[in-house]
């Protein structure tokens, strides 16, 4: 049980044993058979499945969402991937008002096991319209599951019980984290929706960091290592259903939470966090809490700016010190950049 | 055949009146939107199918449904919020489905089901069944992006899909003119290389022809097709009423579609013994399914969010 | 000045008045010249202005909203109108991926003033796709400003502003509210972004409505009144900018905090509003709050379920008083329904 | 007048090679899509066009920005993310923009600049301007909605747009067949009712020829036209490399358009020390442009957060 897998691996793996034990699964998208088998996931998909199970598609994302959840009508159980996140924003029609919708509104006469996959960008100037992370949106439309791994683990144990769900499943990965190389069993498993992961232990601060900035945040806990704080790491790894009540087992614990996103904090997954936490520990456990994500604005793409544009683990150490030891104090640790943004050159 | 068609036209045209005279009372809360004069289109294509062949609609879709066979209780019952609904209260009317008769689903935003009746298509094709899906939408779906890249995905994967397009001339209260460069549909899906037909006067047989023709041809590996039939809404676009005191169209245009109203035509040619055998049996049919669903039970509060998510 | 307006007719005023001070507004949208002219909310105008300057439109959700941004590139300030908020989800790349990032990712070279307004449904069977309020999803979503008034007046001067505002303006509008009355003054006038309205005052708990919510919270506060409570009410009027400051003031008063919003509260406008009070409050005031929204689920047609889907003058007065008295304490005040609820029959 | 078509040529080849030849010191840290082998589309198009006329276009831009005029220096430091970018540094290579020269906008999102184009000609025909407006897009935009939707809008309201489809046979790595049911664009555009022109081998001067006379019908009141220009993309998709070991293309399959390059052929024409002199300006002008960007200064981090919003 020590082989390791990146997380793109991973997700290719649980795509191909899955496909192999139910023939109703397939693979459609931009670029799905091509020679870059998006970054490595759909890689020899279409030489092992045939083109009828795996297929490259026109640049029509609102149809070709209706397209898949027709498929799925049908008893099909289609995977949509969309080489970046921002695209989606052609398909919310489709998947908001259909996908999220056909069980309730044909009052249980059908399901809509689609996932959608998506992924999103930053680093080497990806800019306004290829960096956002939109999780949020989708989070508030009841009918759809949205789940959003960090780990190798469980990007190929969430992709498996992706493609045994019943529901739209809005499969969100983040580039940086598809180089993420972990442990994962090569026998097909599952990992649970609903339930968050402690990445790491920890008794004064709870930090939950979603996709990418769960990497970030355990680089965090080293740095705040050195300033003698022991900050607990969680991964939701899924954001609906969100786990509420483990998170905020946590926070009971610790008092202090610091939700860090890889999207917009206002009105987002991150404003979610904070209140579930909150209803559950009001009137039970003080808790003192700060939020961070991409700063207030749209996502430049110079480098100078792109570096302050997203939480880090500097920024996240010095928020949680701050809860730990007061506002009072400064406190600056020394990090340098993830080496997976550094090292990212593209292809876009 | 005349007799077959003269039931289902009449079927669907009483469902629609009857539904229209009970509107008043409050009973259906819900908007409806009838298809009073274009019950030809439904019911001429319907004709042509089979029974596992797959329909979507639109909003409009009381037609399609009791055309494709669907249950007429669950689908009065629906209207009136019952339990015994085709979606147990929670659709109404824009959001009909019977999965068993093949109506596989309809939407109340315009253009919706298009793509979902190619992607089902897929499906059909990849596993070989020998069934196709036809998709009916209004002359307003045409301007969504949606139709065309439907268009596009289905000529390209040659699916078992017949575009079934019911042009009543408006979206609403706006004219084809107001909206579309130009009327010639046919043309357009011509150049997504289908073949195309347009049929002028909303006449149930040739509408049962031309599709006829059209089925044979997908079904024997053809690709999709694409059939335009022209059709007038007697009513006002939303509700039971008549709207020709607004002003966007006049009585005078309303007239010859009432002269060649399918309908009424069938049924003076039929044997008025034969006619008044099938009126009393449909109206007796309808009174029952007026009387389950009255009689049915509102889905109770625990059903609030049953069936939000799945049994995973 | 006690002269009163509609909704409805304060937005169709503004729109008039705005109009025949500077030529560059447009209006377009499918029915926007039709005999029924949006609710009313813009008969007349093809009359008094023209056909270039409003018109109706295809039905091109997407291409139409890019429509309005590139007038807009060119100088004009299109209002783009939408009969169900639904529909918008047809038109989130133009207005996510271009209007939300054009002045940014044009480095401030150009601006985007388009107004795009939208009609929250609801009652009469309006069902799944026909009900949605996902103003949550914009505010969620910096470069847009998100506006949702709930009284005339305010429709008017906020209507008077967006058409003088910089940015992309999303205007949200309940169908409920249309009906409501009130007074208006005939001059122009206009009301300023990121100020929330005290619609009624309080000490002992704060009730934030948003839109239609603003009303019902008036009633609750009245059956409140019945158990010797007195609630505050806040209508935030602009959700972005938010005036976070206003009603934490509020809140920091009261102790007390419930938020009624209408769309679902997950990862939703009430998450947010929640964690902004509390991140002002958070160690000066002990806060206990709740919030409250559209079921967890999609919107049902019958009336007994659509009954229960909406919060309503009693469950948002007894999430209060549980608020003010405790847990413990059992009480259940006599409501009626809406009126304009109850008389509503469409059109739709 | 080929010395002003080879200056042009010349100019944006040598600035892409040029950007091809920086890349790998990692000093443009952003996608860059060239132009290199599509040049004559741009060239020969702005030939025609005003400076009051507006263009639109693509994240494979460079080529077109530099036709319609932009500013080259504020395009390279642009690319270096610098202050004195066109964008400040906040969009790169895939955002430019120059207002002054009527560069209206292009963006990373297929097809999203199509409606755009044809909502800034409502502007312009509302205004009486005699400006028209080119929206540059490339055959896999034709796949998405919007381009339908665009395309019937500015046919409906006879809007003074050029749509100029720049056909490089991919999208990506997706031959058009693998999108699209056929290949006949222009049969499409004409559904619309709209003047189409296909021009076949990325020659400029046909290009430029064909689109002056669409420019003068346009600006006569004809309402939109379309124009598709079959091009060939020499470079990978994004990136300064070949991709011809990739597998999906053949490097037979460029050969015929590097034999075809209008800026070779219309170089090789040119009196030699004409053109020797004229690709030593360009090269002094770019070597400055290049020189600008290396030694602007980034954007401070006070901008981080500025032109999120306007002044209210
Ligand atoms: C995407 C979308 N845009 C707008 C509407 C509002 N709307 C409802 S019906 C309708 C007209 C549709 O016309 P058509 O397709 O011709 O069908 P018909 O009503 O004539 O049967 C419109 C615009 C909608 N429901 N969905
Ligand atoms: C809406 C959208 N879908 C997918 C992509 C990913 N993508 C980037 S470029 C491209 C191909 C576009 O092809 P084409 O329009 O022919 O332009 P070309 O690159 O050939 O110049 C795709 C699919 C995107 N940027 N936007
Ligand atoms: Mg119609
Ligand atoms: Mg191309």
């Amino acid at each position: 049980m020590t082989r390791k897998l990146s997380y793109a691996e991973a997700i290719r793996e649980a795509t191909e044993q899955e496909m192999a034990r139910d023939p109703s699964i397939i693979v459609l998208g931009m670029g799905v058979d091509d020679f870059r088998g998006i970054y490595g996931t759909t890689k020899g998909l279409v030489e092992k499945f045939g083109s009828d199970r795996v297929f490259d598609t026109p640049l029509s994302e609102d149809a070709m969402t209706g397209v898949a959840i027709g498929a799925a009508l049908a008893g099909l159980r289609p995977i949509h991937v969309h080489i970046r996140m921002d695209f989606l924003l052609l398909a919310m029609n489709q998947i908001i008002n259909i996908a999220a919708k056909a069980r309730y509104m044909y009052g249980g006469a059908v399901s809509v096991p689609i996932v959608v996959r998506s992924v999103i960008g930053r680093s080497w100037g990806q800019g306004a319209q290829h960096s956002q992370g939109l999780h949020s949106l989708f989070m508030h439309v009841p009918g759809l599951r949205v789940v959003a791994p960090s780990t190798p683990y469980d990007a190929k144990g969430c992709m498996a019980s992706a493609l045994r769900h019943p529901d739209p499943v809005m499969f969100v990965e983040h580039r940086m984290v598809h180089f993420q190389k972990g442990v994962v069993p090569e026998e097909p498993f599952t990992v649970p929706f609903g339930r968050a992961r402690t990445l790491a232990p920890g008794k004064d601060v709870t930090l939950v960091g979603v996709s990418h900035m769960a990497v970030e945040c355990l680089r965090a806990r080293s740095l705040l290592e050195q300033a003698g704080i022991q900050a607990e790491v969680i991964d939701p790894v899924s954001l609906s259903p969100l786990d509420a009540d483990g998170i905020a087992a946590s926070v009971k614990k610790t008092g202090r939470l610091v939700v860090v996103d890889t999207s917009w904090t206002f009105c987002g997954t991150s404003a979610e966090i904070v209140t579930a936490v909150l209803e559950r520990t009001q009137g039970k456990r003080d808790v003192s809490f700060a939020r961070l994500g991409y700063a207030p604005g749209t996502c430049p793409t110079t480098k100078p700016l792109e570096n302050l544009y997203y939480p880090n683990p500097q920024t996240i150490a010095m928020a949680a010190h701050t809860l730990v030891k007061g506002e009072g104090t400064r406190w600056e640790p020394r990090t340098s950049e993830a080496p997976e943004v550094v090292e990212f050159k593209g292809p876009f | 055949m005349s007799e077959v068609l003269f039931r289902e036209l009449y079927r669907i045209r009483h469902v629609e009146q009857e539904v229209a005279r009970v509107y008043p009372t409050d009973k259906i809360k819900s908007p409806v939107h009838l298809s009073i004069g274009q019950e030809a289109v439904s019911v001429g294509v319907c004709q042509t199918l089979r029974a596992d062949d797959i329909v979507f609609g639109t909003y409009r879709s009381h037609a399609l449904f009791l055309a494709k066979g669907g249950n007429l209780r669950a689908m009065i019952a629906e209207l009136y919020g019952k339990a015994t609904g085709c979606t147990r209260g929670k659709g109404g009317s824009m959001h009909l489905i019977d999965v068993a008769a093949g109506v596989m689903g309809t939407s109340a935003v315009v253009g919706t089901t298009i793509p979902l009746a190619v992607g089902y298509a897929y499906a059909l094709k990849m596993r070989g069944s020998g069934a196709l899906v036809a998709a009916f939408f209004g002359d307003g779906a045409v301007d969504e992006g949606a139709f065309h890249e439907s268009m596009n995905f289905a000529a390209l994967k040659k699916l078992p899909v017949l575009f079934v397009c019911e042009n009543n001339l408006y979206a609403i209260h706006s004219p084809q003119a107001a909206r579309q460069a130009k009327s010639n549909l046919c043309e357009r899906a011509a150049s997504y290389g289908m073949h195309a037909e347009h049929v002028e006067y909303g006449d149930v047989f040739t509408i049962r022809d031309r599709t006829a023709a059209a089925v044979s041809a997908i079904r024997a590996g053809s690709g999709p097709r694409f059939i335009e039939c022209m059709t007038y809404r007697w009513k006002e676009h939303v509700g039971p009423g008549d709207d020709f005191a607004a002003g966007y169209r006049t009585r005078a245009e309303a007239e010859p579609w009432y002269a060649r109203d399918s309908l009424n035509l069938i049924g003076a040619r039929l044997d008025p013994a034969v006619r008044a055998r099938i009126e009393h049996e449909v109206q007796a049919e309808v009174r029952d399914a007026f009387e389950f669903a009255e009689s049915s039970p509102f889905p109770g509060h625990e059903e609030l969010l049953t069936d939000v998510y799945g049994v995973a």
